[in-house]
């Protein structure tokens, strides 16, 4: 609570994860600030996901540290920084099957602005938490699905359901570990455009396959390769680091095109 | 617009069930009556006396149940299904292992098909269960097996025992034992539960007495223990000349066998209540019981008139010798025989008034009648596991003076 | 500490002992979780048939030759009764209803078993030249228990080699890990889930049976071993042969040396022992490293 | 639920997949909740008025049915509602009947005391057993309570207070409150045991229509996810388990103002197995299967067995594999399609 314009939202120190003699994750330094549409790439392996993890939480960094908006958030577990605003999403969307759709955001809700283990309903103060639901799905769209059980729901859907439910959490930066994977064309439109809409206070950091979403969403890029940062900067400023190209396409022979979908 | 467009599909299907939850409970009704006005089990009635008969018929104890219906059959059927020269007409009920099925099942004959008095229960636990249930409907309860001793603490007219009580069976071996022992100190050993207690503290107590000493004690985990290895390292390391023990069914089988396997039988001699070896589990335990001694109130090679008779006719009936088990249900029999030739009513209390007149009851395993508790006041024995008529039998080898 | 040792080499031995048949009897219980992700509650009854098939076959003086026949008619008998159970839990999937499933089918043959061979204890003899007592550390000890622990030792190590070493192994090693998979490569899993509940059951109905001489056969014995397999596979890990190995060992030492030297609270070791371990170890001592678990 | 709303309006029921319509302005209560209400009504009379046609035995019968499903009830919030499988619940079960049946014995008849001490003890037990118990999740939970029941079983074994293997007798007839006049007769002691019944279910209503009744439902579908959300499951969990634990609890002492006597078999390893499975047979995760469940177990373990001597168990077990190939979701998710479909009527 710095209240500094300069200090960023998310501050990365010499974090590192180290599994017995592998280094998934080596000395990441990174700043991300308040507001910013931040993307996370890098090739197979890179160490994506490890550091994904140990900025949510759900993983104890071995060494460095994670600051949010100026609070050393390290010691942290993952529940822990959500409730500091640090609300991460999963690859493969995991929500409460079994409840209903209102449910689930109700679930987020109560836990930001109500008591979530009162063991006895009051009509009044549920009233006003269901009508903050019923807001959060109103803004990606899902009204009409309340009553739904979230297990009915199509993929792209459950993806929606995902972004009100971090939004209940009042989040100050969201991270979306591949968002779009498994989706169609038009399901991944529909959630770009969601989280293009997303109001400017939330700063969302995106770890993502599909570099088309990557450029589309990031108004800064980060990539990773094995465990270190090697490039950050604006998506253009990426594409022309001779780093980034020599770390996707690795030996020449690799058929990947780097970038393929943009030209 | 109307309401039933509303798609709504799942609410309605809570209605059945609840509905038919209801409608099975209204079908017990039936044999409808209430059960809010003052009423009585055991009314009297036109017609044959009904007579509760429930023992297990499932579970482990399943075999005791089925020689106990055999003793009981056979009073009946060499008295032309009569007693006391009056119809007889016989409910059952399965007791099962435990009283969370032996109370319900057992409360049933009294509560809902109004017997005038139940005979069997083999479980302590589930007899004391019952108690209240019988004392309050005024009907007698005979209990043919379940040993507890406070189940006839306060003598209550409506309960009755044609069986033992623990404390007694091993009570009658202490002075038996302690003389023949002389100096030799004794181990005792038994199950973990009330009725191993109850044995050991009968026997322990008549033993001393007489001049005993105890050389160490171990109680095993009732019904899961599997190997006595543990404890028989401590018997052997007691340096006992004697083991004094309380088991039944499978584990005494395992007990035995695993005495004899482990070569203790050579330095200390092993005594138990009768039901070590009784019945099938001597079968079971084979020559590894052989030379064991123990105490019962019965055994089929009791040398009587009245037994020999009883012996052959039970053996004609099921083919197999009859057990101790089956004695008590058949005595049962002859005590209600007795109590409603004199009984001024066939209801459960007119029963009650009249057991207590009965006097003395000539049974297989000798004369006996009940003591002033309503346990029977009876001679016990002292046997031992030999070779005879081409199998293992409890051989009697003297009656034990109390 | 040498006196200590003498006071309880006997009953660490019979522990070994108990542990033997234990893992008999666990390991096809874990395997089928491991593999087929199956809670088979009807496993006790199975090992009970097989205690049963025993009192069938053997009189007294049982012959070697006629106890390999009995050990061949209980395992083909829980070969067929593991994979008639393995097609009626295939479209179960849910952990709670195989339970209830297999509880069912565990209450009808324990019926059966009751209606056939009585509600008597029966016991069973093992075979006569077997029968005697050898001297072990200066005390005479059972024979046909230290045989035991040999027929048990071996079969640990066939299973071993089987499921380490060669084709069959891998394939169940492979379904384990990934069903879909193995079905991509044209393999029926089918075949290879029901092979693996069909050898669990023939185990558990030969470690009834060689359990048979010391435990007897009686109704009610199948509950108490499921109960102590249940122990056995969940203390070691659930899916995993060493694990079933360890298990057992632990549990036949708590059931042994724990009660000699804690005779007091011995109605509470063994569920005490259990409840520490999964406390401090979830997943039990020695998990599997793939597969499906609950 | 009468508040009406231009957009559509939340279903207030749980697990209800029903769409809600789009239309607006409904101010009278939807037709379908009307005619649960009016069954839930018919039934609670049917109970109610149980003591008046029936005899001692059944209405024994009926009580024990009812005091079962509350102890099943318990086993379900944790089983169906949070996803903890347990075999524990006889543990607390246990503990409050033998805590009603010593305040019984040693200080008041009062019924009501009974079921406070009786609900309490056994929250605090599971507050105790739990804290440690819920670390775990799955098989290994199950396996944990399962530990937890049997070592309370062994103790009960072996405690002289409570009897011991024996059990406890001796314990007088309730009274509702402390020094009033004794029940005797078992339609009275029905009303009571269903009083107790109708309150435990009323709790648990409650406890799943609460925010905690959502977060339980949340550690079910997705622990992880609702970590991820901020929320720390161990209280839910901590809290669920006792909740749970002081039902079971109160389920003992209505259990034990029947019988007036509780012995160790009565919190035994089939005990806490049929309890489960009357959860599952009933449909875990909706209140009343699982009510149904215990009905239909006790109806054919205690009653129809009474009539096929000795086959109770072969019985059951023939239930269990029926319902298991028959009601794929239990007795509750069971489709009730022909008596109950809506006639199909055109709008006015």
């Amino acid at each position: 609570m710095t209240g500094e314009e300069l200090e960023p939202i998310l501050r990365l120190e010499g974090l590192t994860l180290r599994y017995g003699a592998l280094t998934a994750v080596d000395h990441v330094d990174l700043s991300i600030r308040e507001g910013a549409r931040h993307a996370l790439i890098g090739p197979n392996g890179a160490g994506k996901s490890s550091l994904f993890s140990v900025v949510a939480g759900a993983v104890r960094a071995t060494e460095g540290r994670v600051i949010l908006g100026g609070k050393d958030i390290s010691s942290l577990n993952e529940s822990g920084r959500a409730r500091v605003g640090l609300v991460r999403t999963f690859q493969h969307s995991s929500l409460f099957l079994g409840v209903s759709v209102l449910d689930n955001v109700r679930l987020a809700v109560e836990r930001a602005h109500g008591r979530p283990k009162r063991p006895w309903p009051m009509p009044r103060t549920d009233r006003v938490i269901t009508e903050k639901a019923m807001s959060h799905l109103g803004a990606v769209g899902l009204v009409d699905r309340c009553n739904a059980l979230c297990g009915a729901l199509s993929h792209g859907e459950r993806r929606q359901l995902e972004v009100a439910m971090v939004l209940a959490c009042d989040p100050r930066l969201v991270l979306f570990d591949e968002p779009t994977a498994g989706m169609s064309a038009a399901e991944t439109q529909r959630f770009s455009e969601l989280v293009e809409s997303l109001p400017a206070e939330i700063t969302t950091v995106v770890v993502e396959h599909d570099l088309d979403v990557v450029f589309r969403l990031a108004d800064r890029v980060s990539v990773l390769a094995a465990g270190r940062l090697i490039a950050d900067g604006s998506p253009d400023e990426v594409r022309a680091d001779a780093a980034v190209k020599e770390a996707y396409l690795g030996k020449p022979r690799s058929a990947e095109p780097l970038f393929g979908g943009i030209s | 617009m109307s309401v039933s467009s509303v798609p709504f599909r799942r609410r309605p299907r809570r209605l059945v069930p609840v509905t038919i939850g209801a409608a099975s409970i209204l079908l017990l009704a039936a044999c409808g009556g209430g059960s809010i006005s003052e009423g009585n089990g055991g009314e009297e009635s036109e017609g044959p006396v009904k007579i509760g008969l429930s023992v297990p018929l499932s579970g482990v104890y399943a075999a005791l149940g089925e020689d106990m219906t055999q003793g009981f059959e056979l009073y009946l059927d060499e008295n032309d299904g009569q007693l006391g020269g009056r119809d007889i007409e016989v409910v059952k009920a399965d007791e099962g292992e435990s009283p969370q099925t032996g109370v319900p099942a057992t409360s049933k004959l009294v509560t809902q098909n109004d017997v005038s008095a139940v005979v069997g229960i083999v479980n302590s636990a589930t007899a004391l269960g019952l108690k209240d249930t019988f004392v309050q409907s005024e009907v007698p309860l005979i209990i043919a097996n379940a040993g507890a001793d406070e189940l006839t603490d306060d003598a209550s007219p409506y309960i009755w025992r044609t069986s033992f009580t623990n404390g007694q069976v091993g009570a009658a071996l202490g002075a038996a034992v302690a003389e023949e022992l002389g100096d030799k100190e004794v181990f005792l050993m038994a199950a973990d539960y009330a009725a191993g207690h109850e044995s050991v503290d009968g026997f322990r107590e008549t033993f001393t007495e007489a001049g005993g000493s105890i050389a160490g004690e171990a109680f095993t985990p009732f019904g899961t223990t599997s190997d006595w290895q543990p404890f028989l390292s401590k018997v052997r390391s007691s340096g006992a000349g004697a083991v004094y023990v309380f088991y039944a069914g499978a584990e005494a089988v395992n007990f035995v066998k695993q005495y004899d396997s482990f070569g203790i039988g050579d330095s200390a001699q092993l005594y138990g209540a009768g039901f070590l070896t009784e019945g099938g589990v001597l079968e079971a335990q084979g020559a590894a019981a052989e030379g064991v001694r123990t105490s019962l109130h019965y055994s089929h090679l009791l040398d009587t008139d009245r037994n020999a008779e009883f012996v052959e006719a039970y053996q004609a009936a099921y083919d197999e010798v009859p057990t101790v088990y089956a004695v008590q249900a058949y005595d049962a029999a002859a005590a209600l025989d007795l109590a409603l030739e004199d009984a001024e009513s066939t209801d459960g209390a007119g029963i009650a008034d009249a057991l207590a007149n009965v006097g003395d009851i000539d049974s297989p395993r000798g004369t006996w009648s009940f003591d002033e508790d309503h346990n029977p006041d009876q001679p016990y024995y002292l046997r031992e596991v030999q070779k005879a008529d081409g199998g293992l039998a409890n051989v009697v080898l003297e009656e034990l003076t109390q | 500490m040498l006196s200590w040792l003498d006071a309880n080499a006997l009953s660490m031995l019979n522990g070994v002992a108990l542990a033997a048949v234990l893992f008999l009897i666990a390991v096809g219980l874990s395997l089928v979780f491991g593999t087929m992700d199956v809670l088979n509650l009807a496993h006790g009854a199975v090992s009970l048939t097989g205690a049963y098939i025993g009192v069938a076959f053997l009189e007294r003086d049982t012959t070697i030759p006629l106890f390999v026949t009995a050990v061949l008619a209980a395992a083909a008998f829980g070969m067929v009764a593991g994979v008639v159970l393995a097609a009626m839990t295939s479209s179960v999937g849910d952990h709670l209803r195989q339970a209830l499933l297999t509880l069912g089918v565990a209450l009808i043959a324990g019926d059966v078993l009751r209606e056939i061979f009585g509600a008597d204890v029966e016991s069973v003899s093992a075979p006569a030249s077997l029968a005697g007592a050898v001297s072990v550390f200066g005390r005479p000890y059972p024979l046909y228990r230290l045989v035991i622990i040999g027929i048990s030792a071996a079969i640990a190590v066939v299973l071993y080699i089987v499921l380490e070493r060669t084709r069959v192994g891998a394939l169940v090693r492979a379904t384990v890990a990934d069903r879909a998979m193995v079905e991509a490569i044209g393999v029926r899993t089918n075949l290879v889930l029901g092979g693996v509940f069909g050898a669990g059951a023939a185990l558990a109905a030969i470690g009834g049976l060689l359990a048979a001489p010391i435990l007897g056969a009686q109704p009610g014995l199948d509950d108490t071993v499921l109960l102590l397999a249940l122990v056995v596979v969940v203390v070691g890990g659930l899916g995993s042969l060493r694990g079933a190995l360890v298990g057992a060992l632990l549990v036949g030492q708590v059931q042994t040396l724990g009660v000699a030297l804690a005779s007091e609270y011995a109605s509470f070791l063994l569920f005490a022992a259990m409840a520490i371990v999964l406390l401090t170890r979830p997943r039990g001592l020695l998990p599997a490293k793939t597969g499906a678990h609950g | 639920m009468m508040r009406s709303k231009a957009q559509p309006r939340p279903s207030a029921a749980d697990r209800t997949g029903a769409s809600a319509s789009t239309g607006g302005g409904r101010r009278h209560l939807p037709r379908p909740v009307l005619v649960s209400r009016v069954a839930l009504g018919l039934a609670l009379l049917v109970l109610a008025a149980l003591p008046l046609f029936l005899a001692p035995y059944p209405i024994g019968l009926a009580g024990r049915i009812l005091a079962f499903a509350l102890l099943v009830v318990s086993v379900d919030l944790l089983t169906g509602v949070t996803g903890m499988p347990t075999l524990g619940q006889v543990a607390y079960f246990g503990t409050g009947a033998y805590a009603a049946g010593l305040v019984g014995i040693h200080m008041d008849s009062s019924a009501v005391l009974q079921l406070l001490v009786g609900s309490a003890a056994a929250a605090l037990l599971a507050l105790l057993t739990g804290a440690v118990a819920v670390r775990t999740s799955g098989i290994v939970f199950l396996m944990v309570t399962l530990a937890i029941g049997e070592l309370v079983h062994r103790f009960a074994d072996s405690f002289a207070p409570v009897g011991a293997s024996n059990g406890l007798a001796g314990i007088p007839p309730i009274s509702i409150l402390p020094g009033g006049e004794p029940l005797e007769l078992a339609g009275f002691i029905y009303w009571w045991v269903l009083a107790v019944f109708l309150l435990g279910m009323a709790v648990a209503t409650l406890v799943v229509k609460s925010p905690l009744g959502r977060s339980m439902r949340g550690v079910r579908d997705g622990e992880k996810r609702l970590h991820a959300l901020g929320q720390q499951t161990y209280p839910v969990k901590l809290a669920a388990y006792t909740i749970a634990g002081g039902l079971a609890g109160a389920a003992g002492t209505a259990w034990v103002a029947q019988t007036r006597f509780f012995s160790p078999g009565d919190l035994g390893f089939d005990v806490a197995a049929f309890a489960l499975l009357s959860v599952v047979l009933g449909g875990a995760g909706t209140l009343w299967g699982p009510v149904i469940g215990a009905f239909v177990v006790i109806l054919v373990r205690d009653w129809l067995s009474a009539y096929v001597d000795g086959r109770g168990a072969l019985m059951l077990g023939v239930l269990f594999v029926v319902a298991v190939y028959t009601l794929p979701r239990g007795i509750a998710g069971a489709r009730w399609r022909k008596p109950l479909r809506r006639p199909r009527r055109t709008s006015p």
